[in-house]
């Protein structure tokens, strides 16, 4: 017998921080199977957010830093600016890279820095126990939305790839979520296509994935996978947002 | 090599970051010290180098807190407000324990403040303006010559011990031009840098840059670590200059371009029979204290002239441990301490032992 | 016929393996516990499993390998 | 010795020019020396001006409160320059700028129509050179050959079809009145 | 009024302000202080106030420096590394004599550091960690009662004297549940805000806020002005608690969470019959130098006890002059001071009056 | 004889510290007519960037704020919920507004605060002497691309308005110009349009406008204004790009 | 006197509750007290624990380094707290906690099943009551009344109904092995 | 006919309102140099002016009033 599917090489071999059925996970097997499947490992440098995911620097096997918040794109340009060759990319929380890295990415994004941005959209601040985010829900309850998300008082969720999608330089913008086996299968897709993107130079790419956080939800994992695919994917939409290949 | 040219403070600056190897350079415009920038801007390419305008100082500083990472040789340069707003940055630079030179021209404060030349970013750049228990190795130049000389040396410095290195200068370094030497000092031997990630090349495990430690014991371990190595270098690095010091009944400390205006006193009291000297600290962290704390022993008085309400005044007490009295001359807003001033507090001094 | 293996020691107990096996052959371990205070999982009937790997690809942990 | 020295006038008056060959040519004559130019809130309302100071000492401060000599090329300068000069100072003034007697007695005022020489000779931007002329003149703080050295080296190549105009006016100046 | 309740400490700081008439709070979370907008974001729509959830800890300070400008009581809060983050702002804040309380629940650093509490912060607090010659009135409560009615009395001053008020706590003040009362002291007589940016109705002229004063003589006779506010502010509000003092041989001076398991070592000593004090200074700006100098002159020792690598200790030995030796213990990175340690060192003070 | 065109009673009748000619002066004219029209001088409160209209606080009749660089928007919204009664704007530079202050415009617009923005893209910074601004156009010179921008090193200018326009809660963003009477009397419009919106509480509103800096440009003012039109107009679109009344 | 308890466990065992619960009612009895959850590094990985200082003075440290007694319901806070517990210390320990027999010979440890004994009794969530009973009883520091009106003031209106379980496990607790 | 009325003190000679006079009425004045150092301008022939206010629009330092 064959194994035919296995723990990826460039995931580190240890048991996560995160909590039971938080898509994290799933989205950290994606990038380190690509990452595999590419023959990166050794050249690819990851930048870790603040966030639930800020430990992703333990679990990449790859070389790593930990970023300030929402910092991860300007580290990430330090870094490739400085070897160009190497592969670059961040992992980074809708917080971290929608709110206080607003500046940051969307400047990344308008330099066309050769950089991969992994953006996971979970519609909440996990680390943080459950603030709202830039993405949250309208009426969605959360520690700082207690009454849910008000129009009046907080506006609207932003939708990154639209709004990043604007930018000259990004070269490759594409949504994608992971709320069931095909979700997942073609997440994996659009994460080597952003890969492919930088290897081939043509500019800042990113993926968007839409996530889980069945802690702060309040949720269990599967009811927060329906909750996602029900809620997240109306209010933004799976799609590819920009390639400048196609 | 030894040919003089004529340069502004700034290019100074440029130009012995470049003699040192630094190939990265990330900036964002601010007066005045914004020629650091156009010079990089005009010699980065020739060279093979990088010079990236960031949309914002605090992109820069994590710009050169990710060049660094990756092992360069790499500089920011801003001007107080930038600077206030790279805090984060830097005290993230110190845990993680990143070798790079930042750069602060500094003008009048507080706020938007004005353009004009100022020292009242002292607290700031030597006590720490982030969170938590760090320190930059903070060089004072005081004439362009310095100002390419401590540049250099910075680089040296911060591969040396893992540290950020802080030029502090003021509006009027900056701006000023002076002959001065581009010389490149013998190289000292420094450790590879084994800890940047490069990439591992599947040839060795996985590095990481960071400063997050969950776990109190581990935290406290690293900053007992962080404490180690300062008191390494608060013991070797701590730099001064003297003049007319011997003898001296008074002296005056006072450091950048203050301490020029110092030595001018300190030179027309002599001609005046009158003594004293000038205790101008090189290194601002680590003070030298030592070397104060033995000269106060005889003094009628120590007078501290800043461009600022009273920063470095906090160190020089803590130097002179009581010994003899303190004074204070300051000047602000961009506004320049007077020769006249200077020499009257002491005249004062010399006068009378007891508190002015 | 495939082999799903789990391992138990990365085990959340999520039950996303559950919910996604198209087979509906994996279920609560009710009688271990482990390490970590998490019930595991087990396939109630290995033979019907087609290896179709739908349950490895949703787990969060990557606590689940395959081999056919 | 020391000499402080203050150029002030209008932007495009070749003011920080003038300025930086002086601080030029006292390199060459291994001189100690600074050159500062005004980048406060002067800069924006066209004003311009730089400090120059030559010594046969380390510069002190190269922000000059009292100059020893101005060469000034606007009026705001003439009557902001005339009050700072120290005692026995020596103020050059274009005529342009000269808003009236000073009531100092205890300074020099020499006054040339530097700007319409300047336009008279066909080098209406060279007025800042026959000022300075008369500066190196009246001072002796710097030797000719030096400053004109200097000339050369200061302007880039593309400008070198200027020297002799530089030179002319400059010479203009060291003459004029004498 | 007086009944009491059990209360968070970051919840107090929460009550307090809304018992202050504080309406506008604006903040971006971050561990430990999370409660605090929790909190507001609960009760500011019941009593028809304002709770925004800023996009950054930098517009959050900014949003408090417009609403501050509005002439509201206005607040945020964060920790550590958002607390730097906030530098450049309240630099702006101290320019523009903008009343405001911040407050920072200190967790340790440097850089992401932990999540543990701190007093690593004291520094950039108490110094200025932005840039430019300013200072802000800092609090140091000791207990949940204390964040309630320091965090009251801090938008009191802040109106008062036109300046930014910081709460100084740590993670275990910000966590701890404790009795508390909620009580509304009598009000100051506070001056209207009359230079507030309210619409001039076409009633006067136009009010300006801004700190920018591009001529020298100008922004340093603003500069003189704010200094002389600070020399009165020195003088009236610098406040501390003394427990054992007057006899004391040897004094423990701590603040915070930390002031408490000194004080534990104080009853304890006073069991076996050692005379050890407390100096607790409640603002650490003002320090209360002038007590302590005047406590120090008959002590063996002062025993200085933080959570940081050793920071209000330069406020301590500025404070007493030299006139006792000062010692130090200091635990980082989350870690507790332990009663024994401390106890160890103040008996070793005891013994030998040379330096440890 | 009647007076048919004279100084906007707004507007501070001194003299400004703008370069001769630059465009700054005529848009400063059009705001302050603006709120004469409307008659709000007395409720409306200004906040100044920093950069070449720093000083636009002693020039606005107004109540006026000069906020940190980039930090207007943040400094307008405190005002703004402080008084919702108040009409806010801020009148901000392409690198205050479109670099430093990216983060601060975004989350302003996607929150739909209710603050007009008066956005001035004269594709450089001018006030410290003419380094590249987000703006900057490819090829164009400036202190810090001296060798022109750079797609490579620099990337691509932002469209600011397109970026913003696709964020929710921005109720009207419109992009003009000044190089000419009629490009003038639209933009006129345009800010109007602007402050109704305000006025009426439907959300965020801005107005960008393309403008002259010959100083740093190194041209005359009448050269300025035709290289605008030449080179800005075509990288920068003019027209509505959001107006939710529509 | 001063009382230093620790409660430690699982997240979802009531384990802040139980502390709150406490805190609560000695203020109820007008004492001085304390509570801190753990809000370290050990929050994510399911731990969960307070410190709860009960006393007749103002409490000092609300941390506890070495508690007087320790309330435990899982295996790591077993071993965790066995080892910290200060001399002649309590150790109330869930018998699914227990690991082993403890090495101290300078504690007293109390095993109670009861978990168990809250399954069984329909109330599983419960079992944090059984064992605070038992501390109450064991340790005196709380007078019983007290802690009733407490958890009257603690649950929300919504959750009175459970309110008679609550005492009753309470008891249970109280009552156990004696 | 409408008058142009230039605040001379105002004026930068910045010459946008030349540019734009459909006119061509307006020029530079060269025998005035106003305070703060520029050439003012002037109206050649004040009976062509339309009062279409075109300089007085483009004029950035609100130096130009009309009258008609
Ligand atoms: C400067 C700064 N501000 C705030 C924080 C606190 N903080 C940590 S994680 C986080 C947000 C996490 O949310 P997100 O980025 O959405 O990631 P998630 O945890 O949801 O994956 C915040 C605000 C911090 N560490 N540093
Ligand atoms: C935090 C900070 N960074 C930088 C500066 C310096 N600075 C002043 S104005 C300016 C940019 C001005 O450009 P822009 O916003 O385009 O306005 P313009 O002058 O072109 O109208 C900069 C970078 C500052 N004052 N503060
Ligand atoms: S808190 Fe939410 S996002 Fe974070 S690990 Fe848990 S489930 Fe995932
Ligand atoms: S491989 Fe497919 S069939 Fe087999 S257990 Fe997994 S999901 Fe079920
Ligand atoms: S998906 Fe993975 S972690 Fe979740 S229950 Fe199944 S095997 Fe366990
Ligand atoms: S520098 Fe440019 S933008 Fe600034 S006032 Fe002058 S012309 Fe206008
Ligand atoms: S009003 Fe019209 S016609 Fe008259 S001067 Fe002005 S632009 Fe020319
Ligand atoms: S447009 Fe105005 S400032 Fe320019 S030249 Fe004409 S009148 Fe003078
Ligand atoms: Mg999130
Ligand atoms: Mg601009």
């Amino acid at each position: 017998m064959k194994k035919i599917f296995q723990h990826p090489k460039s995931l580190a071999d240890i048991s996560t921080h995160y909590c039971p059925g938080c898509t994290h996970g799933i989205i950290h097997k994606l990038a380190a199977e690509t990452i595999d499947e590419l023959g990166i490992e050794g050249k690819t440098i990851g930048i870790a957010p603040v966030g639930c995911a800020v430990f992703a620097y333990n679990y990449f096997n790859c070389d790593m830093i930990e970023a300030a918040h929402g910092r991860a794109p300007a580290v990430a340009t330090g870094v490739k600016r400085v070897s160009p060759d190497n592969i670059v990319f961040t992992y980074q929380g809708d917080g971290d890279l929608a709110a206080i890295g607003t500046a940051e990415i969307v400047h990344a994004a308008a330099r066309g820095e050769k950089i991969t941005a992994i953006f996971v959209n979970n519609a909440i601040y996990g680390m943080t126990n459950g603030q709202m985010a830039p993405t949250t829900l309208v009426g969605q309850i959360t520690e700082t939305t207690p009454y849910g998300r008000s129009i009046e008082n907080n506006g609207y969720p932003i939708r990154v790839c639209e709004m990043i999608a604007t930018l000259e330089g990004a070269a490759y913008v594409e949504r994608v979520s992971v709320h069931n086996v095909r979700n997942v299968i073609k997440a994996k897709k659009a994460i080597r296509k952003a890969f492919e993107m930088q290897i081939e130079g043509r500019g800042f790419s990113m993926v968007e994935i839409l996530s889980t956080c069945p802690s702060n939800w309040g949720m269990s994992p599967v009811d927060s996978l329906k909750w996602l695919e029900e809620n997240m994917v109306p209010q933004f939409p799976l799609g590819v947002y920009k390639d400048i290949t196609a | 090599m030894s040919r003089k040219v004529l340069m502004k403070g700034n290019e100074a600056i440029a130009e012995a970051a470049l003699q040192a190897g630094c190939r990265h350079y990330f900036g964002y415009p601010i007066t005045p010290q914004t020629e650091i920038a156009a010079y990089m801007a005009g010699k980065m390419p020739e060279v093979g180098g990088v010079f990236l305008q960031a949309e914002s100082e605090i992109s820069a500083v994590n710009m050169v807190y990710g060049a660094a990472s990756a092992g360069a040789r790499t500089m920011t340069s801003s001007s107080s407000p930038g600077i206030s707003l790279k805090q984060e940055g830097l005290s993230y630079i110190a845990g993680c324990e990143l070798p790079c030179v930042i750069v602060n021209v500094m003008r009048g404060g507080p706020g938007l403040g004005g353009i004009l030349p100022s020292q009242s970013d002292y607290f700031q750049s030597v006590k720490g303006g982030g969170h938590g228990d760090y320190r930059m190795i903070v060089f004072a130049p005081s004439s362009v010559q310095e100002m390419y000389d401590l540049t250099y040396e910075a680089f040296e410095l911060a591969d040396l011990y893992r540290i950020a290195v802080m030029i502090l200068a003021d509006g009027h370094l900056g701006q000023v031009m002076e002959p001065m030497e581009i010389r490149v000092p013998e190289s000292r031997q420094l450790e590879p840098k084994d800890w940047a990630v490069t990439g591992t090349r599947c040839k060795r495990p996985h590095n990481v840059i960071n400063s997050l430690l969950i776990v109190g014991e581990e935290l406290e371990r690293h900053n007992n670590k962080l404490q180690a190595k300062y008191t390494k270098i608060s013991e070797n690095e701590a730099r001064y200059e003297l003049t007319n010091c011997e003898e001296a009944d008074v002296i005056i400390a006072a450091y950048g371009s203050v301490a020029r205006i110092a030595k001018e006193v300190v030179r027309e009291c002599a001609d005046e029979g009158i003594k004293v000297g000038l205790f101008r600290p090189v290194t601002l962290w680590p003070f030298p204290s030592t070397a104060l704390n033995q000269l106060a022993e005889k003094l009628k008085g120590l007078v501290v002239v800043e461009m600022s309400a009273g920063q470095m005044i906090e160190d020089v007490k803590l130097s002179v441990e009581g010994k003899c009295p303190v004074y204070f001359h300051g000047r602000t807003g961009g506004m320049v301490p007077l020769k006249n001033d200077i020499t009257e507090l002491v005249r004062k001094v010399l006068q009378q032992r007891s508190q002015i | 016929m495939a082999k799903v293996v789990f391992r138990e020691d990365r085990c959340k107990g999520c039950q996303l393996c559950i919910r996604f096996c198209p087979k509906q052959i994996i279920e609560i371990d009710r009688e271990k516990i482990n390490q970590k205070g998490f019930y595991g999982v087990r396939v109630t009937d290995q033979s019907k499993c087609t290896g179709c790997a739908s349950c490895a690809i949703m787990c969060p942990d990557v606590a689940i390998e395959i081999e056919r | 010795m020391t000499c402080k020295i203050v150029i002030s006038g209008f932007g495009g008056q070749g003011i920080l020019a003038a300025g930086s060959l002086l601080a030029y040519a006292a390199m060459l004559q291994d001189k100690y020396v600074s050159w500062l130019p005004s980048y406060g809130p002067e800069k924006r309302g066209g004003t311009s001006n730089c400090h120059v100071v030559i010594s046969d000492e380390p510069v002190g401060s190269p922000y000059i409160t009292n100059p020893r000599a101005a060469v000034v090329m606007s009026k705001p300068a003439f009557e902001k320059y005339e009050n700072l000069l120290e005692k026995d100072g020596l103020l050059i003034a274009d005529s342009l700028a000269v808003t009236g007697k000073t009531s100092r007695t205890d300074i020099q005022v020499i006054e040339i129509p530097a700007t319409k020489l300047a336009v008279e000779s066909g080098v209406a931007k060279m007025a800042n050179m026959i000022l300075i002329g008369k500066l190196l003149n009246e001072t002796g703080v710097l030797g000719k050959d030096f400053v004109i050295e200097a000339i050369h080296k200061v302007l880039p190549e593309n400008k070198h079809y200027l020297i002799p105009d530089e030179i002319r006016t400059l010479e203009m100046g060291m003459k004029h009145g004498t």
